[in-house]
């Protein structure tokens, strides 16, 4: 039970970093973007390609972070694979969604955002072989914490989750603290009334398409660290990162987070009543209820 | 040639029962504007309903009670039916996103049951044994996809008849009434959740039919029948057709389909053999470069709702 | 008036649709200090006219001078940062962000240190300064429009453009928000207002333009109009009618 | 050891030249004069459906060089089923009535292959012959007389290697096993008679665990498993998943000896977990013949492919291409039902033995030339079917080795049929 209450954590802190990023772009461009998800294999596969280079560049970068099984080299490639996927997420819009924006309804682009996901996620299958691989194919293994009742944890595990906090924190203060947040939520409130009040509409956007890849980037990162790097990864995640953005309240960042929780909790718990073949509806079911009590999640507004 | 009339009859028989489903989705959505994520739900209740009423016993198993195919066909969609009551009960005072996500769930809860409640589905082998109607009576399997076909155009018309009555009549205007304002459709004094909880049970119930004829023309029906996959492939062909229009409904699974199996086609054509083992990506690649492109060149689809275009854009400029 | 208005409109054709325009040829004309009110029946193109001047609409022909630079087609980000402001008729405040917020981001239009300009709307609006940690959603609807008005003036516009602020308020607070206008207006600042309530919109204005399916029908000294038999009867009269009414003036 | 995986110059060519295809469309060239269609279904897009697809052209090729059929290159048209029933079955009809293929190869998943069989080949006539479908509802169809005995697959029955997985598991001692199975037909059904069998032989069978595929994480079913601290662990799972299981079960402290099934019998498992950790692990699967005949294989694909030949289905589709050539060149014409009636003339236990290599092929075409029968000797075995397709294989138990896999144990089909008779006591 104990060890099932913390992987559901872990596994939802995962989910609640990829939810964040989601979220931001639902509430800000207003749409369900499902290509989301593979901006997080994207993210997870430039850093394996970073990684490489900066592991052959240089000896000094192959040391390990302490406690992690995270390189330096790795941890450098991180931050490239950020700009990179914002950087492609900015350029997805300029090609197709801005185009869509203006002509059609947030519909339109869901499923424009459908056919992106099938190009990005094939043609990462293509590049990269379907084979999933890995960051570091040793077996990180849990340290345990307490034998009865039996609490295993990685180390790895516990920075996914402080890292998520860390975002959640971080990225609440930009976005009620500062004018660039004030500019975010004003375009996702009101986008001509925005424009009225002399902001740069079309820069914006690009603000937080870079944002939101960068957010999948490191999300995808640490999904990968703690499973694997495979051309679905995103497809595998799409589900459950919708579950937690949705349950928690679309746009809301601290909903994202603990929905993310949620989920992870929901599919971690479930298996100790149900058989695991239903595993899969688990997350949606708590969806199903907690919509049920708050049609627009728990910390969701009313547009 | 026989080959080539063969293919298309096979061809135009999968792509007119999944525009039935369009069509259903095209009442909820299109007309209605519940943004249903679940369709392969009650495509399922169709499909395995229809097998289990109508279907052999199975020992051990639940079903199998050889019903006539009729009754069995009915009771399929009477099942979708039921289904999508007590979901809708649950869910369609919900928008958009939050419903999506619901009824999605809803599908994933049932292709879980599919897949694992094998005294009631068969499990993840699915279900067998489903005799055909009328099949050996005709015996010539060519001639019996002909009628297959002919029966399937006739579910389509009939069910295109009966929605263009539909939303032509008052009710129709309601729905409408109800997906652009409901608080004005309120002070009609009508409720628009009775409105909206209609729609979603008869378009629920449109697509347990093309379920059910599906499950007919493959005499199987297997979870991998109902993957999400199929939500996504008939909303992609509403969507490109142009949602509000049930011609272009029919339109939109027409070309969605063709280019989803034709991209596969093309490709084992014209693609040189040492690209053959990666022509399944790059099949999904060009799936995806269709929808792009498409949804781009026409944004509210191939025939878009019949709405004056003034109107249209003033809304949308006032909304954003 | 002084010889280079603050605006200048003249032959505009604009719409939402690329070859559907909902106003045509139209001329419009505001001095420094100047208040001009623009009056209409429904769906006479009088909010079509401030969004086009604002940058929001398709511009077929025409064009756009203020303070004598033209600005035709200029995105609405970069005119409202250049000295215009704009105030919506509706949804003209991000409701889910606090009052403070909304002044904040209103005043990073303007290059200079926004907070002192921020400060001002405050001692304008002392309403303002109660419900300042507040989120705007939170407001009444007066409340709203005056908030509405500090973002549009925190900025120091040179123009402003006024999408019926009086719609939906009690009239105690529609008078109000129109009283206030009079004292901004003093320093220079040229107001195009477009009003449905158009006795006090006269009451209040200089000059008036009456529109009518999207063109300009009449023109003239705000109070001349007022007491003008015609106008009266069609505008302002108890006798108000339909908007067909309004056509064969 | 790091693994350092840079994209692949192929693969960056092959995505630059993408749109070179729809410029010029070639089609395939071959040596010979004439060309006879084959088709396949199999899912290219998967991961584990590539191999399976690169194998089946593989042995395609080494047909066409040792002669190919009747004089005539074998061109394999190749079509992803997306394991997607409908594109699958619209794919099958394609290659049915527009290349008018008169064998099939395929598909993978019997949700797929079943409504082929049932809408497109038994209708049309044509040969059906799957490398991998495991439900036994094939039995069922071919037992009610509906398949016209145009349905083959050289998938040995799940029966014989549930069995001896149970006996791996007696054999090595372990007194409790926990079962990962994944949640499919083929592991439903494995799942259970292993376990049923487990338990006759009085091992406990502390949980029983289904793995759905394309989960974000299997964290909770292996905490769940670990929970009953077995002794040992039965997978019946694929690569993918059976990646992300070991490597949780391994990290969380989950005990290292596991017996797995020939799914799991791959390169991608090995290196996907990482050799230091699969030591104390033994695999079941159907066994490759007594002959010389096995290692050339090995030797021929390992040269082609610089891998052993382990992957799920990858003999197995080897043999059911070679099996189906064979029976075409056999065949008086090349229609469904007389490839066909041939198939038993190439798997005749009591004729003369071939291999499956280019001096093997150049004898059978000799052989059946005279019209003679022969026993094909392939990959997976002595394959030899049974009125309803299925075939019965002998077994073999395996283990990893430092770039491979070694054979351990040899279970003929008579042994592990006793074993059977004692389980069913």
């Amino acid at each position: 039970m104990l060890q099932s209450l913390f992987d559901g954590i872990l596994v939802g802190s995962v989910l609640a970093l990829g939810a964040i990023g989601l979220t931001l772009i639902m509430h800000i461009l207003r749409f369900a973007n499902f290509s989301h998800a593979e901006l997080l294999s994207l993210g997870a596969y430039f850093a394996l390609t970073f990684d490489a280079v900066f592991g052959a560049v240089s000896n000094v970068l192959v040391q390990k972070l302490p406690w992690l099984s995270v390189t330096w080299s790795l941890a450098c490639a991180v931050l490239i694979a950020m700009a990179l996927t914002g950087a492609t997420a900015a350029i997805i819009d300029l090609l197709v969604f801005r185009r869509l924006r203006r002509l059609a309804g947030p519909l339109t682009m869901v499923f424009a955002s459908f056919g992106v996901s099938l190009i990005v996620r094939n043609v990462i299958g293509l590049v990269y072989g379907l084979r999933s691989t890995h960051y570091n194919n040793d077996i990180v293994f849990a340290m345990m914490i307490s034998a009865d009742p039996l609490l295993l944890v990685k180390a790895d595990q516990i920075f996914i989750m402080c890292l998520a906090l860390v975002i959640m924190v971080a990225l609440h203060l930009v976005l009620t603290r500062t004018s660039i947040g004030y500019t975010l939520l004003a375009v996702s409130e009101n986008p001509t009334l925005a424009q009225v009040n002399g902001i740069n509409l079309g820069a914006t956007v690009r603000l937080a398409w870079m944002l939101g890849g960068g957010l999948a980037a490191i999300a995808g990162f640490c999904y990968a660290l703690n499973n694997q790097l495979s051309p679905v990864m995103g497809r595998d995640l799409v589900l459950s990162l919708f579950a937690a953005a949705i349950v928690g309240g679309i746009g809301s960042i601290y909903g994202a987070v603990l929905g993310g929780l949620i989920v992870g909790l929901a599919s971690s718990l479930a298996l100790i009543i149900i058989p695991a073949g239903y595993k899969p509806a688990i997350p949606f079911l708590i969806i199903l209820a907690t919509l049920y009590v708050r049609p627009n999640g728990l910390f969701g507004q009313s547009r | 040639m026989i080959g080539l009339i063969s293919y298309l009859t096979f061809f135009f028989t999968i792509a007119l029962i999944l525009a039935i489903a369009v069509l259903g989705l095209n009442l909820q959505w299109g007309f209605t504007g519940l943004f249903n994520g679940g369709v392969v739900a009650f495509f399922a209740a169709g499909a395995y309903g229809l097998i289990m009423l109508g279907g052999p016993a199975r020992a051990n198993e639940f079903g199998g009670f050889d019903l006539p195919y009729l009754i069995a066909l009915a009771g399929g969609v009477l099942l979708s039916g039921v289904l999508a009551l007590v979901v809708g009960l649950a869910t369609t005072r919900l928008r958009h996103d939050y419903l999506a996500i619901a009824t999605f769930g809803v599908a994933i809860a049932i292709e879980s049951v599919a897949r694992n409640a094998e005294y009631l589905t068969g499990g993840a082998k699915g279900l067998r044994g489903f005799e055909r109607p009328l099949e050996a009576w005709v015996g010539q399997p060519q001639l019996y996809s002909f009628l297959f076909l002919c029966v399937v155009i006739v579910c389509l018309v009939g069910v295109y008849i009966a929605l263009e009555k539909l939303v032509d009549s008052p009710f129709g205007r309601l729905l409408r009434a109800v997906r652009e304002n409901e608080r004005a459709a309120q002070s009609l004094g009508k409720s628009p959740a009775h409105i909206r909880l209609t729609a979603f049970v008869i378009g629920a119930m449109i697509m347990g039919l093309s379920g059910g004829l599906y499950a007919t023309f493959y005499a199987f029906i297997s979870p991998q029948d109902i993957a999400p996959i199929l939500t996504f492939q008939i909303w992609a062909m509403l969507i490109v057709g142009g949602s509000g229009n049930n011609r272009g409904a029919i339109l939109g699974t027409l070309v969605v389909w063709g280019g989803w199996v034709g991209s596969g086609w093309a490709l084992t054509a014209f693609a040189p053999a040492s690209m053959q083992l990666y022509a399944g990506s790059i099949q999904y690649i060009l799936i995806g470069c269709i929808i792009v492109f498409t949804l781009l060149a026409r944004p509210r689809g191939l025939l878009p709702e019949r709405l004056t275009t003034t109107q249209y854009a003033e809304s949308s400029v006032e909304k954003r | 008036m002084s010889s280079v208005a603050r605006l200048d409109v003249s032959e505009l054709t604009a719409g939402y649709v690329a070859g559907m325009p909902i106003i045509s040829s139209i001329d419009v004309t505001v001095g420094v200090g100047e208040i001009v009110a623009v009056i209409g029946p429904n769906g006479a193109g009088k909010s079509t006219l401030l969004k086009a001047i604002a940058g929001l609409c398709h511009i077929e022909s025409g064009a756009i001078h203020v303070d004598g630079t033209e600005v035709t087609g200029i995105r609405t980000d970069k005119l409202t940062r250049s000295g215009i402001a704009f105030v919506p008729q509706i949804e003209n405040i991000f409701r889910s962000m606090t009052v403070e917020q909304n002044l904040i981001l209103a005043g990073r239009r303007c290059d200079k240190q926004a907070s002192s300009h921020v400060e001002k709307m405050l001692s304008l609006f002392p309403l303002l300064k109660k419900t300042y940690k507040k989120r705007a959603g939170e407001l009444s609807g007066g409340q709203r429009q005056f908030l509405a008005l500090a973002m549009a003036l925190v900025a120091e516009p040179g123009l402003l453009l006024l999408d019926e602020p009086t719609a939906g308020l009690a009239p105690i607070a529609g008078q109000e928000v129109l009283s206030i206008l009079r004292e901004i207006a003093n320093p220079g600042v040229g107001i195009l207002l477009v009003e449905q309530n158009a006795k006090a919109a006269l009451g209040l204005a200089d000059r008036a333009y009456v529109l009518a399916d999207g063109h300009n029908q009449h023109e003239g000294e705000a109070r001349a109009m007022l007491s003008d038999p015609v106008l009266g009867e069609i505008y302002l009269g108890g006798r108000r009618r339909g908007d067909h009414a309004a056509k064969p003036v | 050891m790091r693994k350092v995986n840079l994209l692949s110059p192929r693969a960056a060519l092959l995505s630059l030249l993408l749109p070179a295809i729809w410029i010029s469309p070639t089609s395939t060239v071959l040596a010979a004069d004439c060309e006879t269609k084959i088709g396949a279904v199999l899912p290219t897009s998967v991961d584990w459906g590539r191999p399976i697809a690169e194998t089946a052209q593989f042995a395609v090729d080494l047909f066409n060089e040792s002669g190919g059929v009747k004089g005539c290159d074998i061109d394999m048209v190749l079509r992803d089923s997306q394991v997607d029933p409908k594109i699958g079955v619209d794919a099958a009809k394609a290659l049915v009535d527009l290349d008018k293929v008169p064998l099939l190869l395929g598909a993978v998943s019997s949700g797929v292959s079943m409504p082929i069989l049932t809408s497109v080949t038994v209708p049309s006539g044509v040969m059906q012959m799957s490398c991998c479908s495991s439900s036994t509802g094939f039995t069922d169809v071919a037992a009610e007389g509906k398949t016209n005995g145009l349905w083959f697959r050289t998938f040995a029955t799940t029966r014989n290697q549930a069995a001896v997985a149970a006996k791996l598991v007696q054999d090595k001692g372990y007194k409790s096993v926990g079962i990962f199975y994944k949640n499919d037909d083929w592991g439903q059904d494995i799942g259970k008679l292993v376990k049923a069998d487990l338990e006759k032989l009085g091992i406990t069978v502390t949980t029983s665990v289904a793995i759905n595929d394309a989960q974000p994480s299997y964290r909770a079913e292996v905490t769940e498993a670990l929970k009953t601290k077995p002794e040992a662990v039965y997978m019946a799972l694929y690569p993918a998943e059976g990646i992300s299981v070991t490597r949780e079960w391994v990290s969380l402290g989950g005990t290292q000896k596991m017996v797995v099934a020939n799914s799991l019998k791959s390169d991608e498992y090995r290196d996907g977990v990482g050799f230091q950790y699969l030591s104390d692990v033994i695999g079941h699967d159907s066994a490759p013949p007594r002959t010389d005949s096995a290692d050339s294989f090995t030797a021929m694909y390992k040269e082609k492919f610089d891998s052993e030949p382990n992957g799920p289905g990858l003999p197995n589709i080897f043999d059911a291409v070679m099996i189906s050539l064979l029976a075409m060149e056999a065949a008086p014409e090349l229609t469904g039902a007389a490839i066909a009636a041939q198939v038993g003339k190439v798997t005749d236990p009591s004729g003369t033995p071939v291999n499956a290599d280019a001096a093997g092929l150049k004898e059978a075409r000799a052989l059946l030339a005279d019209g003679k029968s022969l026993s094909y000797q392939g990959a997976t075995g002595a394959v030899v079917f049974d009125a309803n397709g299925d075939v019965s294989a002998p077994a073999v138990a395996w283990t990893f080795t430092e770039d491979g896999t070694a054979e351990a144990a040899y279970y003929p089909l008579a042994d592990v049929d006793t074993f059977i008779a004692t389980l069913s006591k």
